[in-house]
């Protein structure tokens, strides 16, 4: 994202730079360009249609019993992150803090002008970039609770997923994107979310998937997917929301968003052809399923990337993001641990693969932006090196917290709901409702 | 009275209730079945997770008539629902002791 | 929506008023912004794709014989009123005419210039102004369908449709929004549609249920929602959606439209939330249908005041709506008159309760219109009753007119199914087809 | 499109014609314009969308068994034609070379330069005029997978849609929009793909069913949609990304993009309204299935005239389309060939009716471009005559194409499963899926 | 033991089974089937194709009682469910030769 | 020959294959039903109503055996299906008169 290119020295010199990098923009002060917002309001709903999406394609997964539980998982976090993110997640962070976390200047939105810009974003409303940014706080830990599908109890759900967006996504954010961060000061590249929103959700979903341990009956009891024609529907959507997701990142419109948006279709292209190929090869047959999971890890691993290389690069992280997913996914049914719909495979795999393949595929033909000129500048191997310390900080930082959290929720209030429950159905049992009713 | 539970392809639903209409049954009630026997089944793959199929749709077609009816209609079904292949089903029959027709509270053969 | 800010005096003087209200338009000529169209473009695919999105939250929510014509009722508004918007009905909505109802100069569009602007939206073309207004048209007598689903002939709704829109729905969005209009000129807010929106449906959905009676069965039989993953589905798409109701009514891309997304996405995640908690307090069980009506709920709630208030104020009408709505509900069984999907209950109240909300929580902070500072310089009190005013002229108007038109139909064509039809349901009856053959 | 304002004399010739016919460009050197990219990133969406829904259109019309094959032969287009424009299908289309093909100078992006712009659409980024025209590249061949559902292998589809983009539509979309096409040059309009995508799609669709010949049990046994509602969300995305389709083939954010998105929806309300009444008429009911297949053939009948006729003129259009497709669906009922789900019916002739219905119509109030001016100076009779040129020629050149490329699969891979296969269903089959697990 | 089979009109299935447990009667298997009889279906069309509908959409209840149970069952039924139209539905009684509860083996009329 | 009608819980549908097989019983039909008995149901609640669901899903085996195997496969779905909880379901045995392979037009023991 644009906001990345805001450098440690806050203030005046971020807004400086940041406007620089803008090439619509004048160097002098900012004002609200109706195109760039234009595009930023269209990406915004965009990336809050990804939500929905995503509660799609994970309810078509799971066996029926289960579908409402969790399309619901997903859709309330639409509900509580969006309160939770204007009254203090966004402060925590986006505002100007340490390294490691923002301030709380901006609780409840406190000293936002309702028609000024945010130094982040010098050509869009600053609650334009506020809402934008909250919707990837939205569906990145509505992305882990494919890891958990079908087993865990609905308020401790809601907990694990305040605490998780405080503890973990709003200091990650500021890591990366936010002023004075010290991923983002020492050149880490994550153009719409790698980092922040793939790894953190990946590794979080396998460590969740660990300690709350395995469905009753897997693996040896058949667990066929619902309907997955309502997984198709949910690719669909989600392929659709993530041109706001990654153009949208570029945070205005022009020929960045345009790069953005053509790599960002180009990876999820070949990542569904490779997964389906790679299973066609290896099990005689391609799986609409299969291609559907292949269109979302490509769309994973080109994330970090999507504004810093170019379209040809693009097919080759597609094409790996799709073979590399699909074997994390084998190896999950060798290793047999229950990461029941592949959140650790897809989006932990995805994104690690994505974030490191960007320090190596980064061209200023594509952005030029002060930022890459650096990265570009230092020469590959190196930046390897920046993206990987990226890589392991979050990594290690996603998976302690969220081991925390879960041995809380457990000890307080219990995480799993009952044998009897979990063979009744989460519907019935956590929610009195069932999906369909079908005469 | 004997009951003639028919357990066919459901592609072969439509033959079959053509052949029993033209025999002149004027009632037959049919339900959605999963069959398992010597036909093979299907592997499916989900996301590298291997399951085989071996319950396949079928389709159960049941009549009730009287036992004099009993023969020809059995031979109907039998022709109509064939296709030479593993998975073509079965017949069974079954005394039934009483029919009673609900609208009227008819009672036996009439109540077909 | 900007358009209100038009003021009695026409022409020329509406015009400048109308640009000196928006940023980013200066006082000479009005010019076509492209980022303003751009957005007010995708807000207009946005809003059509509400009509859609309403089918399947309806048509989730009946039972399985009916699914196909309650889909069809909303579809089919899509048909019926964009001929019957472009033909007359914009003309009578929007034409300078009466206080009360506008003139008959652009029927057929005619005198409309295709490369000018009107005064409404200075800064977009005519022709987009016009088919985002005809959007709001469509999906307004599609909301009523939800009162009185699963019993009515198809005929008559497609006559009624065409009436209610003509009799209730132009005269109503002239008051309000119309040049001249009374009670736009009175001061009263409405930021995209509480009153001439969801108040006009909400009340007429009221008659029509009762005026049609209950479904044969209710309330003793159950009447199960027969596909609810297809009401989430409908959800989203209408939250989504409603980004191009609210923030494209500021009919132009900038900070205005930006408070107002943030607001719409408040209100729908504190209704959310408020309605899922309620139930949960009440009924031991927190659901994903609850979930999904309090997000429209909110959504409905925030309408009138999206462009008005503050985020802070919009988790407040999202909260109020949200409650309010479920306790609405519960009332309704508790009445057992049979309002079959809570049109009354959801957009009446929700309606109501938000046109009211506005005038106590109107801000200049958030929007620095003319019209606004006047409401702001009025008073809460004064502006509340303003705003009531409002209510009850919709109330009553909406009210009386359904009726008559109801009586009529009824008398010359009949209104309702006959009872074996509505046993075998209306898609079989009525259209000579069923929603599913699942083997 | 814009493009198609591009002229035989290339280079910079074609640049300044293109920029003078754009409104809001001065003569100047071109620059990219905010607003106008800002509605192309947007409509580069709406349009992608339309694959995923035309996906579900389909996947409900056909049997169970079928449902996923016949989703997933649409969705693979996304993953297989990205790759293919971006390597070499945009050059064979675009670039500039003979009257009949383009050159090969842009293979892989070649010579692209990731900020500038191309001729044909001056005022955004080069690879979003890239993108936008790939997603019309992708939904073409998807559409003519209507017409062979239900019984090809899922091998041979991959290959022929491969081929066909290639050999089909690479060069038709030249001689109609790219630099010297013949067709263009000739004068033939063709605003967003009439010609280029109806009529290419729907008569390869005819050769394609009468080819492979029809589904076992056709037409004795009854083969109901399994899913209508499926259907109907499909038709609701198809409506919604249409308005990218036609509206964003004005290239740009202004009038004529208003122009466009009106008469588009205006032919869709119509034709959705001519079918069902038809239908009523003839069978005595109105079905929900009908009053959809209207509405695309209203959308498919309005695209090659969207940005030259006024929106009167739409509701004609939309009418006659309406009741045209009505008629050969109605037709292929008593020929009884195969036509599964009737894109000959509804693209074929909806697209040839529209293609000649825009001589007719065409109007210089809506567009004044260069090509309209001529149009119109040349009088209706000899635009129609032109119009018919370019009718002929795609129904002559796609079918010749598309009869050699079967018979060269189906001699040398086979074309079609066998018959035990498609009794099984090619869900179960080809793939080894099944799209339903309810209990 | 006795299995009394109704084939009745989907509404008609909550009186049947408030007057089932009226008798007592704790335990009963129902399945959703489709019935053919002279009850006339329905006109279906799609892009104008016209299929004749005559698989009407039933619900049948299974109950095994005691012998001595039968009639009262019986009779109950045929009330609950009777709306005097044609489409009512009929009963058939088969004999049972043992019955078991699974969770216990119990066998005979006290496993029902 | 004896039908054997096996109503149990759907998550012992494929134990109680198993067991078949490894009788070696090479036929069943399967389908979906739903049960009431003397498990208790759920509760609903649809925007404030509350419907007791007490009908809960169920599968039926019906398996048609020669009357000497008849007892081996009672046991041998005893067993796979218990779990000792309310609700396991009963075993309902018929005696069938005749039965016929539609593919070959066998009749008795053999068509099995
Ligand atoms: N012993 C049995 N009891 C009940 N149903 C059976 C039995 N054997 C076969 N069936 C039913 O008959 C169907 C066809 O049987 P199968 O052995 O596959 O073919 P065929 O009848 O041609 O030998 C099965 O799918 C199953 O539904
Ligand atoms: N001979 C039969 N065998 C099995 N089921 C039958 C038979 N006759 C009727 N049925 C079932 O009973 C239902 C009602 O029968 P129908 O003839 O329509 O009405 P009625 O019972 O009022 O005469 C049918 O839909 C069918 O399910
Ligand atoms: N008399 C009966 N007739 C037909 N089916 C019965 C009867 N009693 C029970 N069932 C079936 O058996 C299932 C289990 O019975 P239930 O009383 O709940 O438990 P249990 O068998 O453990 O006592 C029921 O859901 C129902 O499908």
């Amino acid at each position: 994202m644009f906001k990345r290119f805001a450098t440690p020295l806050l203030g005046a010199l971020a807004l400086t730079l940041a406007a620089a990098a803008h090439a619509q923009t004048p160097a002098e002060a900012p004002k609200i360009d109706t195109g760039d917002t234009a595009w930023i309001l269209a990406s915004t709903a965009l990336v809050l249609l990804m939500t929905p999406g995503l509660a799609l394609f994970y309810g078509g997964m799971v066996r029926q019993k289960n579908a409402l539980s969790t399309i619901l998982q997903s859709f309330i976090c639409l509900g509580v992150i969006s309160l939770q993110w204007i009254l203090f997640g966004y402060t925590l962070a986006f505002a100007e803090g340490t390294p490691f976390i923002g301030g709380l200047q901006h609780l409840g939105l406190n000293g936002i002008s309702f028609d000024g810009v945010v130094a982040y974003a010098p050509t869009i409303p600053s609650l334009l970039f506020i809402a934008f940014q909250m919707m990837f706080a939205i569906i990145t830990p509505a992305l882990i609770t494919g890891a958990f599908a079908e087993r865990v109890k609905f308020s401790a759900f809601l907990v694990f997923v305040v605490l998780w967006a405080t503890l973990v996504y709003d200091p990650l954010a500021h890591w990366v994107w936010g002023a004075g961060g010290w991923l983002g000061a020492m050149g880490a590249l994550d153009f719409a979310g790698g980092t922040v929103v793939h790894i953190s959700s990946g590794i979080s979903a396998l460590v969740f998937a660990l300690y709350v341990g395995r469905r009753r009956g897997y693996p040896d009891e058949e667990m066929r997917p619902h309907n997955l024609t309502m997984t198709l529907i949910g690719t669909g959507l989600l392929w659709f929301g993530w041109f706001g997701f990654n153009a949208g990142s570029a945070l205005g419109s022009g020929s960045l968003a345009a790069v953005a948006l053509l790599t960002t279709n180009t990876a999820a292209a070949a990542g569904a052809l490779a997964w389906m190929f790679a299973e066609w090869k290896h099990h005689g047959q391609p799986t609409a399923l299969g291609a559907a999971s292949g269109a979302v890890a490509g769309l994973v691993g080109i994330t970090p990337g999507a504004g810093f290389v170019s379209p040809m690069a693009a097919i080759f992280i597609g094409l790996a993001a799709g073979v590399a997913c699909y074997l994390a996914v084998l190896l999950k049914n060798r290793l047999k641990y229950d990461d029941s719909l592949d959140t650790f495979g897809v989006h932990g795999i995805g994104g690690i693969l994505g974030a490191l393949m960007t320090g190596i595929f980064v061209t200023t033909s594509v952005n030029s932006a002060e930022i890459v000129q650096a990265a570009v500048a230092r020469g590959p191997l190196v930046q390897l090196g920046i993206q990987a310390v990226g890589v392991v900080a979050t990594v290690v930082y996603s998976a302690a917290i969220t081991w925390i959290l879960l041995k809380l929720i457990d000890v307080t209030m219990g995480l799993r709901v009952k044998p009897e429950e979990e063979e009744a159905g989460l519907d019935l049992t956590q929610h009195g409702e069932t999906a369909y009713h079908l005469v | 009275m004997v009951k003639i539970e028919c357990i066919i392809r459901p592609e072969r639903l439509d033959e079959v209730k053509a052949a029993l209409n033209a025999l002149g049954v004027v009632g037959m009630t049919v339900s959605d079945v999963r069959g398992f026997g010597r036909q093979k089944g299907y592997v499916q793959h989900y996301r590298g997770l291997e399951y085989h199929v071996n319950l396949l749709p079928k389709v159960r077609v049941d009549v009730v008539v009287s036992n004099d009816q009993a023969d020809e209609v059995v031979d109907a079904v039998v022709e109509a629902a064939r296709t030479g292949e593993i998975g073509d089903g079965k017949i069974f029959l079954t005394r039934i002791d009483d029919a009673i027709r609900i609208r009227t509270g008819e009672r036996g053969d009439v109540a077909l």
